[in-house]
């Protein structure tokens, strides 16, 4: 299992704990994540400018692909969606792709429509599969319980992100998260957006819809949020103050990536896996976790 | 009794109706072999009365015929005349007439009806309806309205459909609309609304065209309440509404106005069917509105309804109804056997004195008299309400005669004093049609086998008895239940509505008798209600109880004492 | 002559069951035609074709005859509704006293095929089965109702105050009241939502069921009619029209219930089992939430599961909304036709009429087709 | 309020609309509601209204529509997409109409910046010799973050 690695632009930079624990995690189940000196941004942030230029820039990271012949792994839901519906916008539309193609010239690529784009999550879900997970698992987090959050372009659109999740009804964090011994927590908001789309434009709007979650799940209790998105920790983690802020309440929800979760649990400690980097961490977990062994 | 050679049985069928369904059970009724004439009902042609009885009746039509031309105008000349039919089938279209009057405007160069765009635009719409859904190379109208309509479509043009606004909606025109809107976009880009209640899309193929209709850009404005208001500017009317997405106001001035119609049954046919005896339904179309006349029959034997007179319908469906009904008539046919002459229903001649209130009170003119008085054993279809109203007790149904019942009744007064009865027991009569296949289903089975229940068939609630009720209560009851179908559902009209009113009546006997009226209970009943008739008897059996305390009211002795 | 008929006196009574069924003798050979589905419009055909001397097999899965329609209640208040569900026992009724049919309860058809124009066809049935031959056959297999579950968002199936029409309609007609599962109390607000499953592209079922505000509307009606102080919001797209004097019944339905023309986004779970449901409001410009009692979903009419078989076994094309085409000339030029909500949604009246418009077709067929 | 004259408005936008990537589905809408029942956004503010946004699309409201600053504020999260029974992509649908009001110079100031910054460096985020550091010292690999080839990609 051979992947091009696209961390994207926020995760080199802001999420080093996510990049840490998933390379450490890939490693362990024999994953291998081969990194592209050429990989920019996906292009996302232009598809409200400019959809034919933001598929520009995704052809050509698509394109970079190719030429190592290589699948594409993304850490960030956001790339992640991105890449896959220009993958298939391209591979559906031909005039699309020569206009596209035309384009990529000054840049040497050509967008061929070879390649798949896929989640560090739905690899692990899909390509390692829970069971061979589970036999790995040598620190079961049993008594332990996490919120999972699946974000919204990991699995939406339905079309392009390949189905891998029914919409409504989402299943694959909840096991990833059970795999590791400890409870998944089914809440009412499970399927709310971060809002961090809106941060940019309308930081109330995207602090209110965030603040949601975040109260409903510091009700909830447990051990804190799970993500699979920088996207989303960029509300849940960076946020959180300012939202305590507004809503008047402490919140101190611990936020988390789901690869260090299951790094702990694959039997590694906080430190390999960046936990030094969460702003927010249960601190109970941690100590309570460490003092079992 | 009618004597045997009295009854003709003949293969004639007329049709009183004109268009697809007309044409099609006519071709239909050919080709099985009868002879057929169809008639359109129209200011020429008119049919007086239908009299007589299944497979023999006669009909009187009358023909105006305008004549040579005189000084001062036409003169017309009438024929009437008889001709002798087995069976008559209705099946006329109905009548449009332009909405304007609902809106208070006036036909003009641009405002014009459904009728006229669908007449000038899409004149194969039916066979869009029959499924070939596309559309040929149509040729420019010849007449100068449509020359006139098509000048007003341009691209630029924007043309207002009102629809369903005014009147309930219906599939075809909706369909109309739908059809007519389309080919305007495809054919001359002109922008296009449409304005209505509901989007009537319960019909075959129509979700497609709404469809594409939106595909097209058409735009649909709903209404719940009013539609739009029309404002008269110069020679424009303006439409003034509320988009009720948006809930903003908003106007628009339509280059051609199309007006949806009122669908009337003629009044030759109205007409005609109140003559005949043929039910209608409340908005006056043909048919009651009584699902045991599905498909196509009518309160009398030998008639049938078919097609659009009921009520607008798709072409398809049109055709349905005539195939379906060609079929009923020849099932009607074959079903004139002499096994089907069989009296069930006498009159006793010493009896009868001729009142003929069975005449009046028969829901399928059945009934006829010479020098006395009888029962078309074809057109009869069984009810017995003539035999509850015959003040002599000269009618007797088989199964149901007065003798019978009361045989029955004789019997559970023989087994009135078993001691194990605890319970009141009640003598339910009940229309053996509804209620006695509720009491013989599986769910009711526990009741049948209680000893103090006992299920007198009626061959229709409208046979109760007031005699046989107060006889039930002489016999040992301590109470009667009767069972009719619902209201409006009826086979014979009004049959539930007489046990109604017998109720009533018998009530006021038990009162002037010293006996409780609440012993007596009428309830309506579907066959398929058979919790109902658990639970209505249970509460009876309370009821009864009750009233049986003898703090509260006196038991009836009989039945304490056993008989005598 | 297959009904039992248990008391000679009442024509009108049949207990359907395999018991009798054993009792059938087999005799498929002088059958002229095989009815595949023994539902309204297979019976209604199965009479019909009776009448004219035509000897009919009807084949049924079931234990017993009459298809969806004994899930059905009658929705009958102060007046009948023309729900037209007491009409199956009329058709039982006739077939009880028709000779020349021959019920076959509890079978299935496991092989077909179409050879010089005649069917051949083998079926199974408990304790054995068999084959046959006919020269028409007539395709009355009905339909299968949307599943609630895959309209995720209505959480069927997982909130108990959440039930589907049928569900409805099977509770009025074993008890004829409507309780909320979760306690069996009478609901005080019901909303009834209509299109689940219908109109919907997305889950590829772009037509109008056909039946649902029919059924809805006089279900509503119902129980106004029985708890007058229940309260009811209908969520709807467009009202179809049915039965007689619509206009009239709109009217009265006007009156009693709340008509909201939007379909709700999802339904959430709320305290004592009420079921939030979020919706366009129709007075102002905004969602919003509102509790009720119990939740309706009106599920509509799906082509039924059998037809792939057909398709298979009689290369018969279905139309794009799943169901055998209505545009049947190429069917009943080989001796196929078709009857009921085979063809399409439709109510019970329109399955009767159909049917006996196929019957008519069948016999006409019969009488002039190559030998 | 005075009435819109319906005649006023742009019959073609709705067209026009639909001729853009995404926007394709946009006429099949029968204003169900759905969309906006389950929007998060319309929620918090209810001006923005997905159903009502189809809705001047469909009436032709381009000129009113593209000013509106609510445009931008859907989240793309994609439930209004996933949820429509007539299958409007409605969250690619606000894509089409933020270009369009791009096109007609609409944009919210302050947007133009991530174009800036991929044009600069084809980043978001800028990786100089600090980041690298960082990096460095988690054991993490260096990113090269110049990519020169962005500018002649996106120019016009």
């Amino acid at each position: 299992m051979k992947y091009a690695f696209f961390l994207g632009c926020t995760v080199p930079v802001r999420n080093l704990n996510y990049e840490l624990s998933a390379r450490w995690v890939a490693r362990e189940l024999g994953l291998e994540l081969v990194d592209l000196e050429d990989f920019q941004c996906c292009g996302f942030p232009l598809k409200s400018l400019n959809l034919l230029d933001s598929l520009v820039v995704a052809a050509r990271n698509l394109a970079l692909a190719e030429q190592a012949g290589l699948p594409v792994c993304t850490l960030c839901s956001a790339c992640g969606g991105f890449l896959s519906e220009a993958n298939s916008h391209l591979q559906h539309n031909h005039d699309l792709k020569s206009q596209v193609n035309d384009r990529l010239k000054v840049s040497g690529l050509e967008y061929k429509g070879t390649i798949q784009v896929k989640h560090f999550i739905r690899i692990l879900y899909e390509e390692i599969g829970i069971e061979r997970i589970r036999e790995r698992i040598t620190r079961p987090l049993y008594g332990f319980s996490f919120a999972p959050h699946y974000g919204c372009h990991y699995i939406k659109p339905a079309r392009t992100a390949g189905g891998i999740d029914p919409v409504e009804d989402p299943k694959s964090l909840t096991e990833l998260i059970e795999v590791t011994g400890a409870k998944a927590l089914r809440y009412e908001t499970l399927l709310d957006c971060c809002g961090g789309s809106v941060l940019g434009i309308k930081e109330d709007l995207a602090n209110t819809l965030a603040g949601n979650k975040l109260s409903e799940v510091n009700r909830l209790g447990g051990n804190g949020l799970v993500l699979i998105c920088p996207f989303c920790n960029v509300m849940f983690e960076n946020q959180q103050k300012k939202i305590e802020k507004k809503l008047e309440q402490k919140l101190k929800v611990p936020v988390l990536y789901y690869s260090q979760l299951l790094g702990l649990a694959l039997g590694t400690d906080p430190d390999t896996l960046g936990f030094k980097l969460n702003r927010i961490k249960d601190k109970e977990f941690l100590t309570g976790f460490e003092r079992r062994d | 009794m009618i004597p045997q050679e009295e009854f003709r049985k003949l293969n004639r069928v007329l049709i009183w109706g004109k268009g697809q369904t007309a044409e099609e059970t006519a071709t239909r009724l050919t080709l099985l072999g009868y002879e057929v004439l169809k008639i359109n009902p129209d200011e020429q042609f008119q049919l007086l009365s239908i009299e007589g009885f299944a497979g023999d009746f006669q009909v009187t039509l009358q023909q105006t015929i305008p004549s040579l031309e005189k000084e001062g105008g036409m003169e017309m000349l009438e024929r009437i005349w008889t001709e002798k039919f087995g069976a008559v089938v209705f099946a006329p279209e109905l009548v449009s007439e332009g909405n304007f009057s609902d809106y208070q405007v006036a036909p003009t160069e641009k405002i014009i009806t459904l009728e006229e765009m669908q007449k000038v635009l899409i004149p194969g719409l039916d066979e869009f309806h029959q499924g070939n859904h596309s559309f040929s190379a149509l040729p420019t109208p010849a007449s100068a309205g449509g020359r006139r309509i098509f000048a007003a479509l341009k691209p630029a043009s924007y043309v207002a459909f009102l629809v369903g606004l005014t009147t309930e909606g219906n599939v075809l025109d909706m369909a109309v609309t739908l059809s007519a809107a389309l080919e305007i976009r495809k054919r001359f880009q002109s922008q296009i609304s449409i304005f209505c209640r509901q989007v009537k899309v319960a019909g075959e193929g129509l979700e497609r065209l709404y469809q594409a209709c939106r595909d097209e850009g058409v735009l649909f404005f709903k209404f719940d309440q009013e539609g739009p208001a029309l404002l008269r500017r110069g020679d424009e009317v303006v439409l003034q509404f509320e988009d009720t997405i948006l809930k903003r106001p908003f106007i628009l001035t339509p280059d051609l106005l199309v007006f949806d119609s009122r669908h009337l049954l003629s009044s030759e046919v109205r007409q005609t069917a109140l003559s005949a005896g043929i039910g209608m339904d409340k908005s006056g179309f043909l048919q009651s509105a009584n699902v045991h006349f599905l498909p196509q029959a009518s309160e009398r034997e030998g008639i049938f309804i078919a097609g659009p007179g009921k009520g607008p319908m798709l072409s398809q469906l049109s055709i349905e109804e005539a195939r379906a009904t060609a079929l009923s008539v020849h099932h009607f046919f074959q079903g004139l056997t002499s096994e089907t002459m069989n009296q069930e229903v006498s009159v006793d001649k010493g009896l009868c004195t001729l009142c003929l209130t069975c005449l009046r009170f028969c829901p399928h003119q059945a009934v006829g008299f010479t020098h006395r008085v009888f029962i078309h054993p074809l057109a009869c279809r069984r009810c017995g309400i003539c035999a509850s109203e015959c003040p002599m007790d000269a009618i007797q149904i088989e199964g149901y005669s007065d003798n019978e019942v009361e045989e029955k009744l004789m019997a559970l007064q023989e087994r009135g004093d078993k001691p194990e009865f605890s319970q009141p027991r009640i003598v339910v009569f009940g229309c053996q049609r509804s209620a006695g296949v509720a009491w013989e289903g599986a769910e009711s089975s526990k009741l049948k086998a209680q000893s103090n229940l006992e299920f007198i068939p009626l061959p229709c609630a409208g046979k109760l008895d007031p005699d046989h009720v107060l006889k039930a209560l002489s016999v040992g009851a301590d109470g009667i239940l009767v069972l009719a179908c619902p209201e409006e559902n009826c086979r014979s009209v009004h049959g539930n509505t007489y046990a109604r009113e017998r109720i009533m009546e018998i009530r006021k006997y038990m009162e002037e008798a010293g006996v409780n009226p609440g012993r007596i209970r009428f309830e309506h009943l579907s066959s398929n209600m058979e919790w109902y008739l658990k639970e209505i008897i249970k509460q009876f059996s309370e009821t009864l109880e009750e009233l049986s305390n003898p703090q509260s009211a006196i038991r009836n002795p009989k039945w304490k004492n056993g008989p005598h | 002559m297959v009904v039992e008929i248990r008391n000679p006196k009442f024509k009108s009574i049949f207990i359907l069951n395999h018991n009798f069924e054993h009792n059938l003798k087999v005799n498929s050979k002088n059958s002229k035609v095989l009815i595949i589905g023994g539902g309204i419009a297979g019976i209604t055909a199965a009479v019909a074709l009776s009448r004219l001397k035509i000897a009919v097999t009807l084949i049924e899965k079931a234990t017993a005859l009459g298809g969806m329609v004994p899930n059905y209640c009658c929705k009958a208040t102060d007046a009948c509704q023309q729900c037209g569900v007491c009409l199956l026992n009329d058709s039982l009724q006739a077939l009880s006293q028709a000779s020349n049919v021959e019920v076959h309860l509890q079978t299935e058809v496991t092989d077909l095929t179409l050879d010089a124009n005649k069917f051949l066809y083998t079926f199974s049935r408990p304790g054995g089965g068999g084959e046959g031959r006919a020269e028409a056959l007539l395709l009355a297999t009905g339909f299968t109702p949307f599943r609630a579950e895959d309209k995720p968002q209505y959480r069927y199936g997982i909130l108990p105050n959440v039930i589907t029409g049928l569900d409805l309609e099977r509770q009025l007609k074993e008890t004829g009241s409507v309780v909320r599962p979760s306690n069996h109390t009478l609901p005080t607000s019901i909303a009834f939502i209509q299109c689940v499953g219908s109109r919907d592209p997305h889950l590829n079922h772009p037509f109008c069921s056909r039946v649902c505000c029919a059924y809805a509307l006089r279900m509503a009606n119902l129980i106004k009619y029985k708890n007058p102080q229940t309260e009811i919001a209908v969520f709807y797209m467009d009202i179809q029209t049915f039965g007689k004097d619509f206009s009239l019944f709109m009217e009265k339905t006007e009156k009693q219930i709340r008509f909201i023309r939007t379909i709700p986004g999802e339904i959430q779970k709320g305290d004592n089992d009420q079921v939030w449901l979020t919706f366009q409001d129709d007075d102002g410009l905004s969602s919003r939430k509102q509790a009720f009692d119990l939740a309706i979903l009106s599920v509509g009419i799906m082509p039924g599961s059998d037809l792939e078989f057909f398709k298979d076994k009689l290369g018969l094309p279905l139309n794009g909304d799943g169901f055998l085409s209505e545009a049947n000339e190429i069917f009943s030029s080989k001796g196929i036709f078709l009857a009921g909500t085979v063809r399409g949604p439709k109510g019970i009246a329109g399955s009767i009429t159909q049917a006996y418009r196929t019957a008519e077709e069948v016999a006409a067929y019969l009488k002039t087709r190559p030998v | 309020m005075d009435p819109i004259d319906l005649k006023k408005l742009d019959p073609d936008f709705k067209h026009r609309l639909a001729r853009e990537l995404g926007g394709e589905q946009i006429k099949k809408c029968f204003s169900c509601g759905v969309c906006s029942a389950r929007c998060p956004i319309e929620k918090i503010e209810p001006e923005y209204n997905p159903r009502r946004i189809i809705r001047m699309i469909l009436l032709g409201m381009e000129e009113e529509l593209l000013k509106e600053e609510f445009l931008w504020h859907c989240s793309t999260c994609y439930t209004c997409q996933e949820s429509c029974p007539q299958e409007v992509d409605f969250t690619e649908v606000i894509f089409v109409l933020r270009n369009m009001a791009v096109r007609k110079g609409l944009a919210p100031a302050g947007l133009g910046a991530a174009r800036n910054l991929l044009d600069q460096q084809g980043r978001m985020y800028e990786i100089g010799d600090f980041e690298n550091e960082k990096r460095k010292e988690m054991g993490l690999p260096e990113i090269k973050g110049n990519a020169k080839d962005y500018r002649e990609l996106l120019k016009d």
